[in-house]
């Protein structure tokens, strides 16, 4: 009973708070509501992790028969989602206190605050929808909460893509709904019923893609590094930490995951989630902005679970055992990255705190990030026992490499937040609140393997330290390499995005262009720095033509499609 | 029968004797005298409908005199039908009129109306052709006399152009109706049909008569008569000529078409009939639309309306009994309905151009806000004319249409749908001039209230009539010489 | 003859009881005109609850009249109809009140009421409407008492715009008639429901039949604003916001859409029609149309004529949910009637209150409104949303039936369609809430009423919050019984159980 | 050929006299007497039937004769009327042409 209480209160007592925070009562302090928002969520999480009884919650006159459950793996996303959205709004009371729009950012934030815990307690697939499109188009005011040019760029973006997003999983749904021959409307037995549909490859091609969005999957991450950097920093948190993880979650409840086996399906996951993750690390590294690292090495993380899924795609059998780890890697990440992206906005706040605490406080998500401390040794260690069990070596080759780039990108990242914070010089007194959430969301990501791993077996790593020998091995040798670079600073640069400077100018829209005619740039995707670091249009190099970019692209669809057919 | 008990002598001498009546008393009196003769004329058209649906038809000769000598009357459920349309539309005419006239003009108004509605009278109970003709002569007498009324230079040139034109037409008819005679030897319409037969001189015989007819009838291209006359005349008048007084040829005309079988015999004449009725349609369609007067526009609706009922020939065929019936039911219901609906049409029309003071389409800008009744009046006679449902103008076209399909003659039917987007293109034009909202400020004459209701009366009676359009044509069915010559 | 069988008439009575006595009162009564306005809307809600209690008992109230010989006038309430004469009703009462408000302070109301409650006369005579020929008949009567209303500012814009209207309407008017003339003429008169009929003829006369069918449907979609005939729509958006409504969302372009469901599902049968392969050309035309509409809007600077547009594009929803055999794409097409309705008029009202408080007309000069007018804007967003097809708002519930049920039918393209469209909704749409919510306001409004409200007047105001609501509402709890879904899957039901 | 015969061509010659002065001639008072012949051509014609019979005249006949005469003086003087009134409003003997109608 009062897990139902709770269920239902997950989704709408964010929404009730949203409301309530319009009145002009809440103009200054609507971020309490945000703060307490939350603790439905959190209190159902707790409550459920790690059972595997789900508890059902459902309401047959609403939508078209709508089904709330607390579903096991739902269960360890929704507790690190309230997590990451608790602390960030605690941040954020902070961050806003003198934004004269922070009422509306509060509100915005709060339904996307719903759309997102809504989904993740959602059983059937339109309130999966209604609420995951709420947190997308809600989630466009926290982009472009700054009003600035980059922001509504790249919100512009966001929602171009979106909304074509949106079209995909709406198709996905049609099509799967149908599959289960128009009878049920529940995640799981559409699921379950894609193999046998008529449209197998389009359901799982609309699927991939359409939640791909939102995952960041290669040629469809466009928006990711543009809006994750623009939006105010708690915003860039939730968006990188727990929003990105929606599509995660989308594909493990759609895909029929333990129903199919397609090595056509299983090779494609894998060949994009090796392309973000290397991908995302080498042009991660070519940022100039230290939350545009932040971005692509959300893209690269986020490779590394595609993949995972590509995996099971090959051995389905073993679904049971891998989604439980897969779940944890993204609660680590969610953690990790989340404090990454809070301690860009303190970063010359740390007045009146030992220095040494603060750089400890800097390196502990970015070592856990890579894998070498905290969450992120167990959460590495999970996924990894997870892919032995497989059989396909390769691929956990593949996924300890990948450390590789994620080390170049926290040394970049820590690299460009040294250069800020030397740049600017001053250090002034932190604000409590963001110091405080900053500090707890470490705790939480550092504490995670105790607290939050539910019935997983995890072993302490003290008990196996060879294993930790095999996780260390990949970021030593990368370090080598950072430190090189750290002393012959690289030249070129990325512009963020990357291929969406190509793509931009053909659909840009009607109304941008409506006002005076400004002189555009030739867009470039590497742009090569003078030595004064300054990039200017003068010094630029060419090296993609949009063309050849466009065959890329249409070479790597032809290649997926192959790939479909062949099998 | 006794002429106490029987309505039909009332129904000529009563009007005879208001016309000579109010030419002879003082001005005072002639209305009040007028205003009861217009009840007793309503009561016996009502008592001679309650016979008729009773006992059936009826005859009567005036004084006993028998034909050939006397004056034979007969009243059928058709004759009974125009009785009491014409009874309805010439006393709410007359209404209008005395609200409408000075007291010097009123005076004069009475005996021509009331010679009027006596030839009416006689004409649709008429039982031989040569009292149709002289109900002919009085009726174009004392419709040019109205014409003329006006006393202005257009209005005495329409009426001597009209005249001219219905002495014409009389004159045809009349040497027609001697051939005929010559031929048969008999002038009662029911002796004539029996001893029917087609030689040569009833052929010459029935072009006279159907010439003279269609030319009093104003059917195209024989109409150019009808638009200034009509147009040109005093309100209660135009709607008077254009509810009535052309009816009374066409009725002659379809009496003879039907009762001697001239559609059994001449089909292709029928055809030429029908182009005859399209053209008008099209062409008074078109002409109503290019009008700058709004009585014009009223006018030439009269030319086009009149092709429908003109429609109803070629439709009448003998193959098909079916739908030669549907083709009768729906020309008769296109006559009544375009009598009501042209008489509030035009009375609404006068209406206007009372407010403005002036008769252009232009200077009725703001009239629609201004007179909102009056336009509604008008408004609902255009939805009758324009054959959009629910009116009287609507349920005729659907038996036309109807009689069409059954018949096989899908040309009408394009005739028909075109004539009723041109109509209803004429109507909203005025319409749309109502609507415009000019922003100088004229100051508006306000018609008395009594003048609003009685055209707002008849046009709402032209909708009505396509809700009780099965009581009239029950009253048509009811048996009489047309009915037994039908198909 | 039970007493029920009085209700359809007296529900049509009622507005034009109102009607006449609008017509009557002089100009300056306004509170006794505004009184007898909601005194005649709340009345027939009453009826019509009254009357869903007797046909939700399978009984089917019926009056006739007959006007010619073997040709009746037929006012029926069978479940469609409800729907129908339900939707119309309800939304008159917040048009009703809406229009009292948007017109305080301007002249001709008397003409306007007056006509405006002849229109909805007629709009509850064709929902009521018992055979094709009383449908013409009130079909016709929309016509009539619509114009006075497109072209009441009387400017030069709203006169053509009304010939234009006319045109239109009275082209396919005609064409409506030869259809049910010539209907008549080979069957005599079809009652609705009547299908073996029909069905005999068209053994009979497949070639003629085809050729009606052809005619009926060219003559309701120029009203439904089918691809082809969609061209006063648009042009009619001089007319004022609450006229727009009626013409968008409870009376014309609902006629038509309605009358096309009669014609397939009461006239010929939708199995029929299926097997003489009716339906797929209008699936075509509508998913042509629902594109083209939204390809337009997105082209459109004007709010009204976006809107417009965005009408085009929504009725066909409608065509293809008829077009669609099977249950589900019936209910989708059904239950879309309501739903865009319920949204449409949301939209308008919305538009009219940006017009009337703030002047603003265009789109780019809505930066920054969300501010000025919260809760308008607020509405305007839920009836965006809807449009595009988002849950929980009711658009999302009408697309989902329609997709399911092209699936269920085995038109895969339609899904295409379906996602195209909302594609090019979100497109035209989205950068509009942008605009409202968060661009910052560029100087002055264009022509602001001050009023010492924080937004519209409540009576502009609490009509578009209330659709608002019910759009949401109708979508959030579709499946309850009293939701239009609930009650668009009961006539289903009783349609295919036949 | 008999009488009947010769006022049937009378009475159609003086129709058609009278038909031709009435489409070819403006001024009114020709026209009005150019009707006269055509009424008087039509009685005649009726005259000329009214003497079929052996040598007995059929009263018939004569009688509407008589009535088509009456009304055809009174149609001529009304015409007359008008066409004064015309005069003196005018100052015209003819109408003028009028091509719209």
């Amino acid at each position: 009973m009062i897990s139902q209480g709770l269920l239902f209160l997950t989704p709408l007592f964010p929404l009730m708070l949203a409301v309530l925070a319009c009145f002009e009562r809440f103009k200054k302090n609507a971020g309490i509501l945000a703060v307490i928002a939350v603790l439905p969520a959190l209190l159902l999480s707790l409550l459920h992790l790690g059972q595997l009884e789900a508890t059902y919650l459902s309401m047959p006159a609403v939508l078209l028969g709508s089904v709330w459950h607390t579903h096991p793996t739902g269960m360890t996303f929704l507790l690190f989602t309230s997590v990451l959205w608790f602390f960030s709004a605690l941040y954020g009371i902070g961050y806003h206190k003198a934004d004269d729009k922070a009422q509306r950012f509060w509100i915005l934030w709060l339904l996307t605050l719903s759309g997102n815990l809504g989904l993740l307690v959602s059983a059937d697939i339109i309130s999966f929808y209604g609420f995951f499109a709420l947190m997308t188009f809600a989630g466009y005011g926290l982009v472009i909460h700054t009003g600035k040019e980059l922001a509504l760029r790249a919100g512009r973006i966001y929602l171009i893509m979106a909304v074509i997003g949106e079209m995909l999983i709406l198709t996905a749904l049609f099509l799967g709904s149908a599959a289960t021959g128009h009878t049920s409307i529940l995640a799981q037995d559409i699921a379950a019923a894609i193999p046998e549909s008529n449209y197998l490859n389009l359901v799982m091609f609309c699927l991939f893609f359409g939640f791909g969005v939102k995952a960041g999957i290669p040629l469809m991450h466009l928006w990711l590094p543009l809006a994750h950097p623009v939006a105010p920093t708690p915003a860039s948190a939730v968006l990188s930490g727990a929003m990105i993880k929606a599509g995660l979650f989308a594909w493990i409840s759609l895909f029929p995951l333990g129903y199919l086996q397609s090595s056509a399906w299983g090779m494609l996951l894998i060949l994009f989630g090796f392309v973000a993750s290397f991908g995302g690390g080498l042009i991660g590294m070519l940022q100039q902005a230290p939350k545009a690292v932040l971005a692509y090495s959300s893209i690269s993380q986020m490779g590394l679970m595609t993949v995972t899924i590509g995996c099971l795609f090959l051995k389905p059998e073993l679904t049971p055992i891998v989604i439980p780890a897969l779940a944890f890697f993204a609660l680590h990440h969610a953690l990790s990255k989340g404090a990454l992206f809070l301690s860009v906005g303190i970063n010359n706040q740390y007045q009146s705190i030992p220095i040494m605490l603060f750089v400890i406080g800097m390196l502990l998500p970015a070592l856990s990030l890579v894998g070498l401390a905290g969450s992120g040794i167990q959460a590495k260690l999970l996924l990894k026992e997870g892919l032995y069990a497989l059989y396909l070596p390769g691929i956990v080759t593949g996924i300890t490499l990948s450390a590789l780039a994620t080390t170049g990108l926290m040394f970049r990242f820590l690299w460009l937040l040294r250069q800020e914070r030397r740049e600017s010089g001053q250090v002034t007194s932190a604000d409590p609140w963001m110091q405080l959430s900053w500090a707890g969301l470490l705790l939480c990501g550092f504490l995670a393997p105790v607290m939050f791993s539910g019935n997983l077996e995890t072993q302490s790593i003290l008990q196996q330290p060879f294993e930790y020998l095999g996780l260390l091995w990949v970021p030593v040798i990368a370090s080598i390499f950072a430190v090189w670079f750290i002393s012959h600073p690289l030249r070129a640069s990325v512009p963020q995005g990357d291929i969406i400077v190509l793509i931009e100018p053909w659909f840009s829209i009607k109304e941008a262009s409506a006002g005076a005619k400004e002189t555009r740039t030739k867009p470039n995707l590497l742009v090569w720095a003078d030595k004064d670091q300054q990039p200017t249009p003068s010094a630029t190099l060419e090296i993609f033509s949009r063309s050849q970019v466009a065959a890329l692209l249409g070479v790597l669809l032809l290649f997926a499609n192959v790939l479909i057919w062949l099998y | 029968m006794n002429m106490i008990l029987s309505p039909i002598p009332w129904l000529l001498v009563i009007p005879l004797a208001g016309a000579v009546l109010t030419m002879l008393v003082p001005y005072h009196w002639r209305s009040p005298a007028s205003v009861v003769g217009i009840f007793t004329q309503l009561m016996a058209s009502v008592v001679l409908w309650y016979q008729v649906t009773h006992y059936g038809p009826q005859f009567y000769a005036m004084a006993d005199w028998q034909a050939p000598l006397g004056i034979a009357l007969r009243a059928d459920g058709l004759a009974t039908l125009f009785i009491l349309m014409s009874s309805l539309v010439a006393s709410a005419c007359a209404f209008y009129a005395h609200a409408y006239l000075s007291l010097q003009k009123r005076a004069h108004f009475w005996p021509l109306l009331w010679f009027l509605w006596a030839s009416l009278n006689g004409i649709w109970l008429a039982a031989d052709t040569f009292n149709l003709y002289v109900g002919l002569e009085l009726l174009t007498f004392a419709a040019v006399g109205l014409v003329a009324f006006a006393s202005d230079e257009r209005s005495l040139e329409a009426s001597i152009r009209y005249l001219y034109a219905a002495l014409l037409g009389s004159m045809a008819y009349l040497l027609g109706v001697a051939l005929l005679y010559g031929a048969q030897g008999t002038l009662s319409m029911d002796s004539l049909a029996e001893t029917w037969h087609w030689g040569p001189t009833n052929q010459v015989a029935v072009t006279l008569i159907l010439g003279g007819l269609l030319l009093k009838t104003a059917v195209f291209p024989l109409h150019t008569w009808l638009p200034p006359a009509h147009g040109g005349a005093l309100t209660p008048v135009s709607a008077l000529l254009s509810a009535l007084v052309i009816k009374a040829s066409f009725y002659i005309l379809l009496r003879f078409w039907i009762e001697f079988q001239i559609y059994q015999f001449l089909p292709s004449l029928s055809q030429l009939l029908g182009a005859l009725g399209a053209g008008a349609i099209l062409w008074g369609g078109w002409m109503a639309l290019r009008q700058t007067h709004l009585k014009m526009v009223v006018a030439y609706s009269t030319v086009a309306q009149i092709g429908y009922m003109t429609l109803m020939f070629p439709l009448l065929v003998a193959e098909s009994s079916e739908a030669s019936l549907l083709a009768y039911q729906g020309g008769i219901l296109m006559l009544l309905a375009h009598a009501f609906a042209k008489a509030g049409m035009f009375l609404a029309a006068g209406n206007l151009i009372f407010c403005t003071g002036k008769p252009d389409l232009v200077s009725l800008a703001g009239m629609s806000r201004y007179r909102p009744l009056n336009i509604f009046a008008f408004g609902l006679a255009g939805v009758s004319l324009m054959g959009l449902p629910p009116s009287g103008g609507f349920n005729a076209k659907w038996l036309l249409l109807q009689s069409s399909f059954m018949s096989g003659q899908w040309w009408w039917i394009v005739v028909l749908l075109l004539g009723n987007l041109l109509s209803a293109a004429y109507v909203f034009r005025v319409f749309a001039y109502t609507y415009q909202e000019t922003d100088a400020l004229d100051t508006y004459k306000r018609p008395k209230l009594s003048l609003e209701l009685i055209a707002l009366g008849l046009s709402v009676g032209s909708i009505l009539l396509g809700f009780i359009s099965v009581w009239p044509l029950e009253m048509i069915s009811l048996p009489g010489p047309v009915m037994e010559a039908l198909p | 003859m039970n007493w029920f069988d009085w209700l359809p008439l007296a529900i049509l009575m009622t507005s034009f009881m109102a009607a006449t006595i609008i017509f009557m009162l002089p100009e300056q009564r306004h509170i006794l005109r505004s009184t007898v306005n909601l005194g005649a809307a709340c009345i027939k809600l009453i009826l019509i609850v009254f009357l869903i209690q007797v046909v939700l008992k399978q009984q089917y109230p019926e009056i006739r009249l007959e006007v010619l010989p073997g040709l009746d006038l037929i006012l029926r309430a069978d479940s469609l109809a409800i729907l129908f004469a339900g939707l119309s009703s309800v939304l008159w009462l917040f048009t009703t009140l809406y229009a009292i408000g948007y017109l305080e302070n301007s002249p001709n109301r008397s003409r306007f009421f007056g006509y405006f409650s002849l229109c909805v006369a007629s709009t509850m005579g064709i929902s009521l409407a018992g055979n094709l020929f009383t449908f013409l008949i009130f079909y016709e009567l929309l016509t009539l008492s619509t114009y006075p209303l497109v072209v009441h500012r009387g400017n030069a814009a709203s006169i053509k715009a009304g010939r234009t209207y006319l045109i239109y309407t009275l082209s396919g008017g005609v064409v409506l008639l030869l259809g049910v003339a010539s209907l008549y003429a080979l069957g005599g008169d079809i009652a609705f429901g009547d299908i073996e009929r029909t069905a005999a003829l068209v053994g009979t006369w497949p070639e003629l039949m085809t050729i009606i069918f052809i005619l009926l449907i060219a003559g309701l979609g120029v009203k439904a604003a089918i691809f082809p005939f969609h061209g006063w729509l648009p042009t009619a958006m001089v007319a004022p916001a609450p006229v727009s409504a009626l013409l968008h969302a409870v009376a014309v372009v609902k006629a038509g859409a309605f009358g096309i469901v009669r014609v397939v599902y009461d006239i010929y049968g939708i199995e029929l029609s299926w097997q003489q392969g009716f339906l797929f050309p209008i699936a075509v035309l509508a998913s042509f149309t629902i594109l083209y509409g939204s390809w337009r809007a997105l082209q459109q600077s004007d709010i009204k004529k976006r809107l417009a547009y965005s009408t085009v594009s929504q009725v066909s929803y409608i065509l293809l949910g008829i077009s669609i055999f099977g249950p589900l794409g019936t209910i989708g097409g059904l239950v879309h009637l309501l739903h865009q309705g319920l949204m449409k008029v949301t939209l308008f009202f919305c538009a009219g209150n940006f017009a009337e408080t703030l002047g603003i007309h265009k789109i780019h000069e809505l930066d920054g409104v969300g501010k000025r007018l919260p809760l308008t804007s607020a509405a305007f967003t839920v009836g965006a949303l809807g449009m595009i097809g988002l849950p929980p708002v009711a658009g999302f519930i009408s697309k989902w039936y329609l997709g399911m049920g092209a699936l269920e039918a085995n038109m895969e393209w339609v899904i295409f369609v379906l996602i195209g469209s909302s594609l090019l909704n979100a497109a035209y749409f989205l950068p509009v809430l942008k605009r409202i919510w968060f661009n910052p306001q560029q100087g002055q409004w264009p022509l602001e009423v001050i009023n010492n409200n924080r937004d519209a007047i409540p009576l502009l105001l609490i009509p578009a919050l209330v659709t608002a609501s019910l759009s949401i509402a109708a979508g959030l709890f579709a499946s309850s019984i009293l939701s239009p879904l609930g009650w668009a899957e009961l006539i289903t039901l009783r349609e295919y159980l036949r | 050929m008999d009488t009947n015969l010769i006022f049937t061509l009378c009475g159609v010659g003086l129709c058609g006299i009278g038909f031709f002065g009435f489409i070819y001639h403006r001024h009114l008072l020709r026209r009005l007497i150019a009707f006269n012949l055509i009424g008087n051509g039509t009685f005649l014609i009726m005259v000329g039937f009214a003497q079929r019979g052996q040598g007995v005249t059929d009263h018939v006949i004569q009688a509407l004769v008589l009535t088509g005469i009456v009304v055809a003086v009174a149609a001529t003087a009304l015409g007359l009327v008008l066409i004064r009134r015309w005069f003196q409003l005018k100052g015209s003997t003819q109408l003028p042409e009028d091509d719209a109608s």
